[in-house]
């Protein structure tokens, strides 16, 4: 009943850990894929080892968390390892951070041997300087990204989208016309905590990206105005916690969805929680299939 | 939640330890920590020395956050965030010795405070003990090992735990401490087929579950732990072997 | 020690009533001036008496409010009996709005002889065709516009901005080019809210605006990013609720703030609070006037 | 809050209303009220007339809203949110009559319910009598006049309040209906030195104090209200005579 497919990949369960979220390591997204995620998203993964940016890193605010923590990550060499212990466990998405499209097709080869079931580029990360939403707010570079990526690799290849834009559909449409797979919408929004009695932002990075429940309406609506121009699926994720706020991304027309910050406070147990939930509320409403359920809200 | 507080009290417990007072209504319990920051550091978690309305954190001087931490005096504030983490679990109505090695004897200093078990302090040398005036006023029985036997008992804490252990009917070690010192003790509770919980250290950023840096294995130390229980910890293949770096590569421990 | 200024335009408190939040009539007007408000901006007005979007047009999320009101106004004309009641009580700046640099023209001429103190001209409002974020993130149409209505009027004009893009920046210099007097950020985030079991939006419109305590960062790192490009003042809005919220945005870079959401549960008391709390915290840490804390997280 | 609630009840009270029950665990006092939607109408204000853990709305068709409410029955579903706005205020110790007037009777039901106090409901004629069932259970006299004398009292409801207060020594007047009548029972109040806590109505978008376009005068009657004290309609000039449309235009009552 919850088996949902993005293209040609088919997922049993359709949420995902979202990229960032207890999928640094190896044994951690193991266990996650125990919990009841359809697939783990990794850590963005770059070229080389970054440790990201100094702390403070990390804030709580009313309506969710402010990050910043600069994408670290061991580097795609050394990843393997992880990936040699999470991929025979279950289904990895490889989340890829680069600065043009050719360190995006390298790694997208990388995560492709290590067993990826598809990429997502990172094409949204709102605090990493020339990289993420620096590029994700062209067209045409998300056009030549996802190009390139796409000759290189055979798996699918999903682009994530950052939301700081009134040409979220124009981004859409250059991913899906350069033949991406997927968009997954959204990152985190710009954001910024100053201490006052410091007189001083609070992260070291000065900026940062706002994620969790506050973020939730965001996503929703970009997810739907993506599906009033796409044709590829989209995959929900911002703020999700519980099966309505699921329900609603898919309804609005995501396929899949993904969560974050919620795994703060609820822990891995918020996927089999939700999944639990959803069933229950399918079989009361009369849906079928995840599937049934896509974009019903635009009716 | 994160919160702004003055320093109302500072302790020179040792040479290189002090402890820093500030008034703070959060609730928390013996075992949890704070993520600490002024500006001119980076952030860096800290265990809460005292939990009740006036809290304080212990702090070794031991890198360039932690000196800058030295600096400050009563009147001057904190950026603190949480309390986070799962504590000790007191509640078992098992007999209780209590382990503090080094600075982490601040982390448990809350425990014995709350059960008034036995407890022991490790250090290096007599000028490394910290907290034993307060260790004598909580704790039952008080005992303190140094390495080289300049104060208490000639040894390492985990030497002392098996004397103590042999003596009385201990069912539980709770500690905190340098991680090769709580592999030992481990080992020894698993031989003695005693019960624990250690508090565990990693490299932490998020301090609230969310990012994944400070997994043991699977386990969050900020989240899951830091405290863990022996069922916990004898999954743990990463326990006293290896931890992770920034980056998230892996380190040995030896 | 609370007096601040917006360019000329000298306010003995900073913190103003947002647009939208208790200001379409004269007596709500005075209650907000009397309750501590150092100015009042009027609900944005147009030409014609405008019902808004039907009900349902408003909901509660995590983290603040989805609306979409549509604008609701009583049109500029009618308007003049609010604006008699309201004026001769306190500072009231017109916000108005309009589908072309004309409109906003003619409006601000109306705003001037009813007595406004500015005029505030809503390039922002993320759920009515035509009008608000549409133009709003156009830097050429709002060059055009600002400078239509600088010529039109002698009161100062400021322009409200949307931080739904990712040009923000770009638009903020096109106002201080145009010789616009002072930015206003932020307007609301757009978003969406479905009803699962309904399988529908839940707003009339479908879309709506997002405000309250989840935008707070949001806000201050747009009044942030505008600080670091703009000479012009900025006014700061979004999420505020206490003095810390209100003190981010100045140290941010805001000359004075906006509170809309907040009111709603906290009620008008709630200048009053501000009030009392900022002057604590300025005497506590040594700023005497609000216009030395402007900006300060810059340093 | 914002809930999803199924009808579990149905019950008609007249040709033109009936009652919807779901149960709701939201707290809520007398004279508080939900913006209820279903798709397919506007989203429209209704009062609580159970404010219990079993909740109900009691609707009278007047217009598409309305009508479509109507439509809906055992099974079916509500998207509620609230409960907004301030109740009546029943813990004064004063001697209390409340009156309904109309479909206002819901509105004070709950009211009467907890105080037991006497009660009087007026109405049209007997066929637009709703709740006189309940209101007889609840109230420790309840009395009931219709303009036409079909039932009960022949004239309206105020005649018969001057009445009862004439024969007893009520102090404070509770009363929900029409703004006609509530004007007169306010003037009636002002004549005979009594106090009053009045259910007042005004078109509503956001029903949670933010739009302001419920305003009568300076008072959101969403959050201010929907009631008011007699000290607070004494400073009302809007109040019986003018009330503002969806742009916020006036318009006059005569
Ligand atoms: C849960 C927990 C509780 C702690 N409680 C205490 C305490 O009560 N008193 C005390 O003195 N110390 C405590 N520490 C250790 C303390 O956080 C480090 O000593 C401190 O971060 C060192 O920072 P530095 O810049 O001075 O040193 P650096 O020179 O930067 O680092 C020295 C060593 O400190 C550790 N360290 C540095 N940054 C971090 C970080 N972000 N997270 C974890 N470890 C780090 C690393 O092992 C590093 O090798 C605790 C650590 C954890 C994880
Ligand atoms: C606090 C409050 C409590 C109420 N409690 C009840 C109740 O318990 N039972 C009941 O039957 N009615 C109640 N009403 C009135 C009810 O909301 C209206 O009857 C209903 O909105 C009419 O909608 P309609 O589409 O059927 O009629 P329409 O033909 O659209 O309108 C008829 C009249 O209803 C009023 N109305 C319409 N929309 C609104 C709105 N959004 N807000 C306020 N009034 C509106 C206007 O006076 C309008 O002229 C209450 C109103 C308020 C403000
Ligand atoms: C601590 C943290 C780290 C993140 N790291 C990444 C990352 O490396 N790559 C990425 O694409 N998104 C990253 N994100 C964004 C999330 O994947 C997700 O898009 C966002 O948090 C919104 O979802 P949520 O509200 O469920 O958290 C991160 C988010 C958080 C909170
Ligand atoms: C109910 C409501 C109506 C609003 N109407 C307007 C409006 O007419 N014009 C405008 O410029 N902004 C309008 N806004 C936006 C607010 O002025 C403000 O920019 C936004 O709500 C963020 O501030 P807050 O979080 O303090 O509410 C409205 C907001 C709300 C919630
Ligand atoms: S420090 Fe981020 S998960 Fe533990
Ligand atoms: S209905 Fe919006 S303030 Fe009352």
């Amino acid at each position: 009943m919850l088996e949902t497919c993005i293209g040609k990949l088919k997922l049993e369960k359709p949420g995902m850990v979202a990229s960032g979220i207890m999928d640094e390591t190896g044994a951690s997204m193991v266990r996650m894929l125990e919990s009841g995620a359809g697939a783990v998203v990794t850590k963005s993964i770059g070229l080389e080892p970054n440790a990201g940016h100094a702390n403070p890193t990390f804030t709580e605010v009313k309506g969710g968390f402010v990050n910043a923590m600069g994408l670290p990550n061991p580097g795609i060499k050394m990843f393997k390892e992880e990936m040699n212990i999470a991929v025979p466990k279950g289904k990895i998405i490889g989340s890829i951070y680069g600065a043009s499209a050719d360190d995006f097709s390298k790694l997208a080869i990388t995560m492709e041997e290590y067993g990826a079931s598809a990429v997502e580029l990172n094409l949204s990360c709102p605090h990493a300087k020339g990289y993420g939403m620096e590029l994700g707010t062209d067209p045409k570079l998300v056009g030549s990204i996802v190009s390139a990526v796409k000759s290189a690799v055979k798996i699918p290849v999903w682009a994530k989208l950052t939301p700081n834009t009134h040409i979220l559909t124009d981004i859409g449409v250059a991913v899906q016309d350069a033949g991406g797979d997927a968009v997954v919408a959204i990152n985190t929004l710009k954001a910024m905590v100053i201490s006052p009695e410091f007189a001083k932002p609070f992260l070291s990075n000065k900026f940062g990206g706002l994620s969790g429940p506050g973020i939730k309406s965001v996503g929703v609506r970009a997810v739907y105005d993506l599906g009033s121009v796409l044709d590829i699926p989209i995959i929900g994720v911002g703020g999700i916690a519980d099966w309505r706020d699921a329900a609603q991304y898919i309804m609005a027309g995501a396929s899949a969805f993904q969560i974050g910050s919620a795994i703060a406070n609820k822990g891995p147990t918020i996927f089999d929680t939700i999944n639990k939930d959803m069933i229950k509320f399918m079989r009361d409403f009369g849906y079928s299939s995840i599937l049934d359920m896509v974009g019903v809200a635009h009716e | 939640m994160s919160d702004f507080v003055k320093i109302i009290g500072v302790n020179e417990e040792a040479y290189d330890t002090k402890t820093f007072e500030f008034q703070w209504d959060e609730k928390a319990i013996p075992g949890q920590f704070i993520m600490v920051w002024v500006p001119g550091m980076e952030e860096i978690p800290m265990s809460l020395s005292k939990t009740g309305r006036i809290k304080s954190i212990t702090v070794k001087a031991i890198g360039a956050s932690t000196r800058k931490l030295h600096e400050l005096t009563i009147g001057d504030s904190l950026r603190i965030r949480g309390p986070y983490g799962k504590g000790f679990d007191l509640t078992k109505g098992k007999k209780i010795l209590i382990i503090g090695g080094g600075v982490g004897t601040a982390s448990v200093m809350p425990a014995i405070k709350e059960s008034g078990a036995d407890a022991i302090i490790g250090a290096r040398t007599n000028k490394d003990v910290i907290m034993d005036d307060l260790g004598h006023k909580y704790a039952k029985n008080l005992w303190i090992s140094t390495d080289d036997g300049s104060m208490g008992f000639h040894g390492n804490a985990v030497q002392l735990m098996r004397e103590k252990v042999a003596e009385n009917n201990y069912e539980i070690i709770i500690a905190c401490g340098p991680e090769i010192m709580l592999y030992y003790i481990y080992q020894a509770c698993v031989e003695l087929n005693l019960d624990c919980q250690l508090s565990l250290e990693r490299h932490m950023k998020c301090g609230a579950g969310i990012c994944g840096c400070c997994v043991i294995d699977d386990q969050r130390v900020c989240k899951d732990g830091p405290v863990f229980t022996k069922e916990q910890i004898s999954k743990m293949k990463d326990f006293g072997v290896q931890k992770r770096d920034e980056c998230g590569r892996i380190l040995k421990f030896r």
